[in-house]
């Protein structure tokens, strides 16, 4: 469905990404593996539009995104979070998870301003929505609290909230569980799980975990100074010596 | 139908709006709230732009101006009725807005306050060197009176009942907007562009639709401003004024509708319950208006009302009676 | 001129009359004083209070107006037009001010005058000098001060016809007074056969570089240049004049009369020629009183506006003594002839003063001189119709 | 038009110019940190020009005046980084350019209270007069001011380029995070570019009122924008396109004057840089930037 073919990014003469190529099929998952500095957030940036790459393109279900701006791309159906964390902080936590919605409302000025019934049982409509995703990941008593008045943790789920509202066809998490213990990351993971199950999107993840992404994902692939050194099952490409080769090699450095 | 939607709140706020004129007999008193409500329309304007999406213009005097200009010129040369000048105002402002903001804020969105003072600067040369067309610095004298289906606002307060219409209209609607996704897009554009856009929020569309907007706030504004005066002169609408403008939407709260009523009535009426006080203190003014920015950016960046819980407890009960009289939900 | 704020400070919002008349049977006549205070044309403000304390002071000690004591109420504006609408509507609650004695700006005197006409408030003006103002046919409204049109005229004439230059050379402060006098400058310019070979404005207050246009003006044969602007801007041009090498004579208007002008342009002020509505040299008792005394208590030149000023509530008394009311006032000014300290009024019917003609200053030694001579106003006819 | 008027013009643009770019180095240095207009800059050099004035009048020897004004400049402007800048460094970006708004009124307001409000005489220090070169006659205070800026804006690329300190601060307004990681005490350094950004200013506002002959309140506005056009104009993160930017903007309003007049001046000078930026966002001599949300 989502598919990448030899993307390139260089950032003066230092070529970040070097030839990368993936694919998801709908309903599917995909890991992305690999040390800092390898690539996979400037690949990410690639996909939704934030970065243009020198070379290659991407399709989304067969028409060619590449080059397309990224609120057009996200638009498509290609939500993302962000590695840092990408809250509106002085938004109530339900106004964040609103503004993931904002497609399916009417935007004609116009319209918000009479706000005939149907414009107004729209909203009434998705504050519902938003309610019920608050309530699946569990931060319904945070409703009316300003995002940057909560947790880490809250956080994290907030904006995994926030792009669901989108209705993605794909969801791109990177590095979701960041600076999580690993309890807090399984739970984090856990509920991306039942969240992927229940809504049947594809799904790609950027995480250094690499043994709780391999339960996770149906494939993977591995990036190195930019380019893919493996790509197939989780099991193939964790066992891949050149990834068991650049995973030592970061430790020992 | 209007009371039917929005609850007995506005219907408080329209029997105030009917009562105050008949209750304040002072006509001066009456021209102060006057004025400070067409500079209420401004903060509302102003604070679109930059409360709640987040850019700084300074140049929003220009647009009051062309409001001004716009309905004056339409009334004084080819006889125009107020409300046809009033829509024109409002147009010509916003028009100027969006063709002024289309090109910067595909650049980048700090060009947007440099291209702001330039518009203003230009358009003080242009009104005060176009004499054939704007009489230049003689100023445009002899607008007529505010007029509304054949009834013409005579006294202070018939026309506070005019300004305070246009006001409620104002609020009601910017209510809508901000209540709803438009303002929740411009709300996210403020707080983090990228992540916007990875929603799928045209950042650039939500940015030239705010500052339009509050153009066209500022040419209303403007039109009710030439037909109280009943002049308008090019030095009426320079920088100065701009800075004011934008001191009322900081004081009196960013993102916050009943600040930008309040920051009005207090920037206003300050300066003229000193008229004939303390000398001293009318001097210190810009130098007072000054540190209160810097100490509002320092300790409170939201405002007086902006951001309501964690204000102190007075001005949580000042801005709840503020809100019930205007607002149904505002949220902050 | 640095505003000494003691005195601000010291001289109350209510000049009160001294102790001595305060006993009398009937209460004061009030007269309401508005202008700018405070705020970047305080300047103007403080010149309006000089006139009118020492105004108030001589009126009082005889005796007061007809047996009543003269008392001012001051009002800011700050220049700001729609803060003039207000002290408008203020003065507009009571109806026991005589007149006001106001604004000082052409804007706010426009921004005001509506309501004033709909209370038939009478007016009396000392420098607004816009000539839109007395062509709104408002009919309580008289002023003192010279129309703007007919000054630019005066002063064109004086360097075509009595300097005999031939190629003006206008520079203005792009605001409402320096705008207005060039335009009718220009339109002089052409009764008078003269050519204009330079014309530039500036941003007042902000734009100090003159180097570019004085280089302009000498290489398009400039022969005189007409200074339309305030006496910061127009000292700093003079100076740079004189830096830049180049000298030809100077005119403008009585806004260069500032000592001010002669410190900024340290020295390139030399030979410059200042029309004057008024001439503070004149050898006149009441020119010669008024400015002893004026000189003595403050330690510096009278503007125009402290002149005028003082001379209104003169004229007040006079008109008042003969029984004018409130509601005929400006009808029995009109039909004044009056001396003060500034020379001698008389009016039209629009409330413009007629036969009114300028004074000739010169700096001559790093001073101000009165020459005593004339405007020759040939070809100036043109524009009268 | 003849050679001698167009050489005299040209010379007054780029001695206007030069002075342009002493203050837009300055200004450019505390940009590249800020990436928002700093509106205290000018009120800062207003403070500075006034501070020569008073210690020129109270009979210090004149480059000893200029020295020490130069020095309270830096003083103030590392008070305004202090009070209005530290506090918000990291909030709304629009936040920072109000606070910064808000102190340069103050600073406007406290030298109306000392100085008072009216345009004060600046000293002649130097002599009027023309020169001739080759049978061209010059303004001789335009071209001693256009040496004097010239060695300025050299003098300060010389102490960037081949100091310590000098290349630290260059990498701090490079990119603050990688200077960081690289060991570079960035609190020290932020506050000394404000400090040399001051400096900078006030010795331009200094040749400003000699050239004009005047200090006044109004220099502060005057300077932040000229400054911050000529640095825009030249590319951000670039010194000597700032410099090269000044003396553009100067040329570019000369050249306003003799075309369409002078009252048109400032707005056509910022128009041409509306313009420019539109074409070619990181300035004629300047490298992309990333916009801080």
């Amino acid at each position: 469905m989502l598919r990448a073919e030899g993307v390139c990014v260089s950032f003066g003469g230092v070529r970040a990404v070097d030839g990368v190529s993936l694919a998801v099929a709908p309903h599917g998952t995909l890991g992305i593996i690999g040390p800092n500095g390898s690539g996979k957030t400037t690949t990410f940036n690639v996909l939704t539009g934030e970065q243009r790459a020198n070379a290659g393109r991407v399709t989304l279900g067969g028409r060619d995104i590449t080059g397309l701006a990224p609120h057009r791309i996200a638009r498509l159906g290609l939500v993302r979070t962000f590695q840092n964390l990408r809250l509106f902080p002085n938004m109530t936590v339900l106004e964040n998870v609103l503004t993931g919605g904002h497609l399916r409302q009417p935007r004609a000025l116009w319209r918000q301003l009479l706000r005939p019934p149907g414009v107004a049982h729209a909203e009434a409509v998705e504050r519902e929505r938003a309610a019920a995703l608050l309530e699946e990941v569990t931060l319904a008593d945070r409703m009316h609290a300003y995002a940057s008045d909560l947790s880490y943790g809250q956080t994290k789920r907030l904006e995994l909230a926030r792009a669901l509202n989108a209705e993605p066809l794909i969801l791109l998490l990177d590095e979701p569980t960041a600076g999580m213990n690993d309890r807090q990351a399984r739970e984090i993971l856990e509920l991306v799980r039942a969240v992927q199950a229940r809504r049947q999107l594809a799904l790609i993840v950027i995480e250094h975990n690499v043994p709780e992404l391999a339960r996770f994902v149906d494939s993977m692939i591995a990036l190195d100074a930019g380019r893919v050194i493996a790509a197939g099952t989780p099991d193939e490409v964790v066992r891949h010596p050149r990834v068991v080769a650049a995973y030592l090699g970061q430790e020992a450095a | 139908m209007l009371v039917a939607r929005a609850g007995w709140p506005a219907l408080a706020g329209i029997v105030l709006l009917i009562a105050i004129p008949l209750m304040v007999t002072d006509r001066y008193v009456l021209y102060v709230l006057n004025i400070s409500m067409i500079f209420a329309i401004l903060a509302i304007g102003q604070n679109i732009i930059t409360g709640w999406c987040g850019m700084l213009t300074l140049g929003h005097a220009a647009f009051f101006g062309v409001g001004a200009y716009t309905s004056g010129l339409l009334a004084v040369d080819h006889g125009w009725p107020f409300l046809a000048c009033f829509a024109a105002a409002g147009l010509a402002a916003g028009l100027a807005g969006a063709l002024l903001s289309l090109p910067c804020l595909r650049v980048r969105s700090d060009f947007l306050s440099l291209i702001t003072i330039a518009f203003a600067q230009m358009f003080f040369v242009v009104v005060n060197n176009w004499t054939e067309l704007t009489r230049g610095p003689m100023g445009l004298p002899r607008i007529p009176r505010m007029e509304v289906f054949g009834w013409t606002a005579r006294t202070e307060a018939e026309i506070f009942w005019v300004i305070g219409g246009v006001l409620a209209i104002v609020m009601f609607a910017v209510h809508r907007l901000v209540s709803g996704p438009i303002g929740r897009a411009w709300e996210a554009v403020r707080d983090d562009e990228n992540a916007a856009r990875a929603l799928g929020i045209n950042v650039t569309h939500a940015k030239v639709q705010a500052f339009t907007i509050g153009c066209v706030l500022a040419g209303f504004a403007g039109s009710l401003y030439a037909h109280t005066l009943r002049i308008v002169a090019p030095e009426m609408f320079f920088l100065e004024e701009s800075l004011i403008i934008m001191q009322m939407a900081i004081l009196g709260g960013l993102a916050s509708l009943p600040g930008s009523l309040l920051g009005a009535a207090l920037m206003v009426g300050i300066p003229e319950a000193l008229r004939s006080g303390n000398e001293w203190l009318i001097t210190l003014r810009p130098g007072i208006g000054g540190a209160l920015l810097l100490a509002m950016m320092i300790w409170r960046p939201q405002g007086l009302l902006g951001r309501l819980r964690d204000a102190p407890p007075f001005l949580l009960a000042l801005s709840a009676a503020l809100r019930g009289l205007f607002v149904r939900r505002s949220r902050r | 001129m640095s505003i000494p704020r003691r005195l601000i400070l010291a001289s109350p919002a209510v000049l009160a009359a001294p102790a001595t008349i305060r006993a009398q049977a009937r209460g004061p006549i009030f007269v309401a004083l508005a202008g700018p205070m405070t705020g970047g044309s305080a300047a103007f403000g403080l010149n309006a209070q000089r006139g009118t304390e020492l105004a108030v002071q001589a009126i009082n000690r005889e005796g007061g107006i007809g047996g009543q004591p003269l008392q001012v109420e001051v009002f800011d504006d700050r220049s700001v037009p729609r803060d003039a609408a207000a002290v408008a509507q203020r003065i507009a609650r009571n109806d026991r001010f005589l007149c006001v004695l106001g604004h000082v700006d052409s804007s706010s005197t426009l921004a005001a005058m509506p309501i004033y006409a709909e209370e038939r408030i009478p007016v009396v003006n000392a420098s607004s000098s816009n000539p839109t103002i007395t062509e709104q046919g408002w009919t309580n409204f008289v002023r003192l001060t010279i129309r703007g049109d007919y000054g630019a005229q005066q002063y064109s004439a004086y360097a075509v016809n009595n300097l005999g230059r031939r190629n003006l050379g206008i520079v203005f402060a792009n605001n409402d007074f320096g705008r207005a006098l060039r335009n009718d400058m220009v339109r002089a310019a052409q009764a008078l056969s003269a050519r204009v070979a330079g014309d530039a404005g500036f941003t007042p207050n902000v734009d100090r570089d003159f180097s570019a246009i004085i280089s302009q003006f000498r290489a398009a044969g400039v022969d005189v240049v007409m200074l339309n602007c305030s006496y910061t801007e127009g000292g700093l041009f003079a100076g740079q004049m004189r830096s830049a090498g180049w000298s030809v004579p100077i005119v403008g208007p009585d806004t260069l009369l500032y000592d001010q002008f002669l410190a900024l342009s340290q020295g390139g002020a030399e030979g410059a020629w200042i029309m004057a509505a008024y001439d503070p040299y004149a050898e006149r008792p009441a020119t010669r009183g008024f400015m002893d005394t004026f000189q003595t208590r403050f330690n510096t030149l009278p503007s125009q506006v402290a002149v005028f000023t003082f001379d209104i509530y003169h004229l007040l008394k006079r008109v008042v003594e003969a029984g004018a009311t409130r509601a005929n006032l400006i009808e029995r000014i009109k039909a004044t002839r009056f001396e003060g300290a500034g020379g001698n009024y008389s009016w039209n019917a629009r409330g413009d003063v007629v036969n009114r003609t300028f004074a000739v200053i010169n700096v001559r030694d790093g001073r101000f001189t009165s020459t005593g001579l004339s405007v020759n106003e040939n070809g100036l006819e043109r524009l009268r119709g | 038009m003849d050679v001698p008027y167009l050489t005299e013009q040209l010379v007054n643009g780029l001695a206007t110019g030069s002075i342009y770019a002493v203050i837009a180095v300055g200004y450019a240095m505390v940009y590249s940190i800020l990436y928002l207009i700093n509106f205290a800059h000018g009120d800062v050099i207003m403070v500075g020009a006034f501070a020569a004035l008073t210690l020129i009048g109270m009979a210090f020897p004149v480059p000893a005046a200029i020295l020490a004004a130069c020095a309270v400049g830096a003083l103030v402007a590392l008070a305004v980084e202090r009070i209005a800048y530290r506090p918000v460094r990291y909030a709304n970006r629009v936040v920072p350019m109000i606070s910064a708004l808000g102190a340069g009124l103050v600073l406007a307001t406290l030298a109306h209270l000392v100085w008072g409000p009216e345009v004060q005489p600046f000293p002649q220090l130097i002599p009027r007069g023309n020169i001739e070169i080759a049978g061209i006659a010059v303004p001789q205070q335009a071209l001693i001011i256009l040496g004097l800026s010239l060695a300025i804006v050299m003098f300060a690329s010389f102490l960037l380029e081949r100091t310590r300190l000098g290349r630290a601060t260059k990498c701090v307004c490079q990119d603050i995070y990688a200077a960081q990681l690289m060991g570079i005490p960035v609190n020290l350094i932020i506050p000394l570019v404000y400090a040399v950004g001051g400096f900078l200013g006030v010795a331009g506002g200094i040749l400003f009122a000699m050239y004009f002959n005047a200090v006044f309140i109004q220099m502060g506005l005057l300077a932040t924008t000229k400054a911050w056009a000529a640095a825009m104009l030249g590319g951000v993160g670039n010194f000597y396109g700032a410099a090269l930017g000044g003396l553009m903007l100067g040329v570019a309003e000369m050249l306003a004057v003799v075309t369409v007049g002078s009252a048109y001046k400032d707005g056509v000078a910022l128009v041409i840089i509306v313009a420019v930026l539109l074409l070619r966002p990181q300035g004629l001599f300047g490298r992309r930037v990333v916009e801080r949300s």
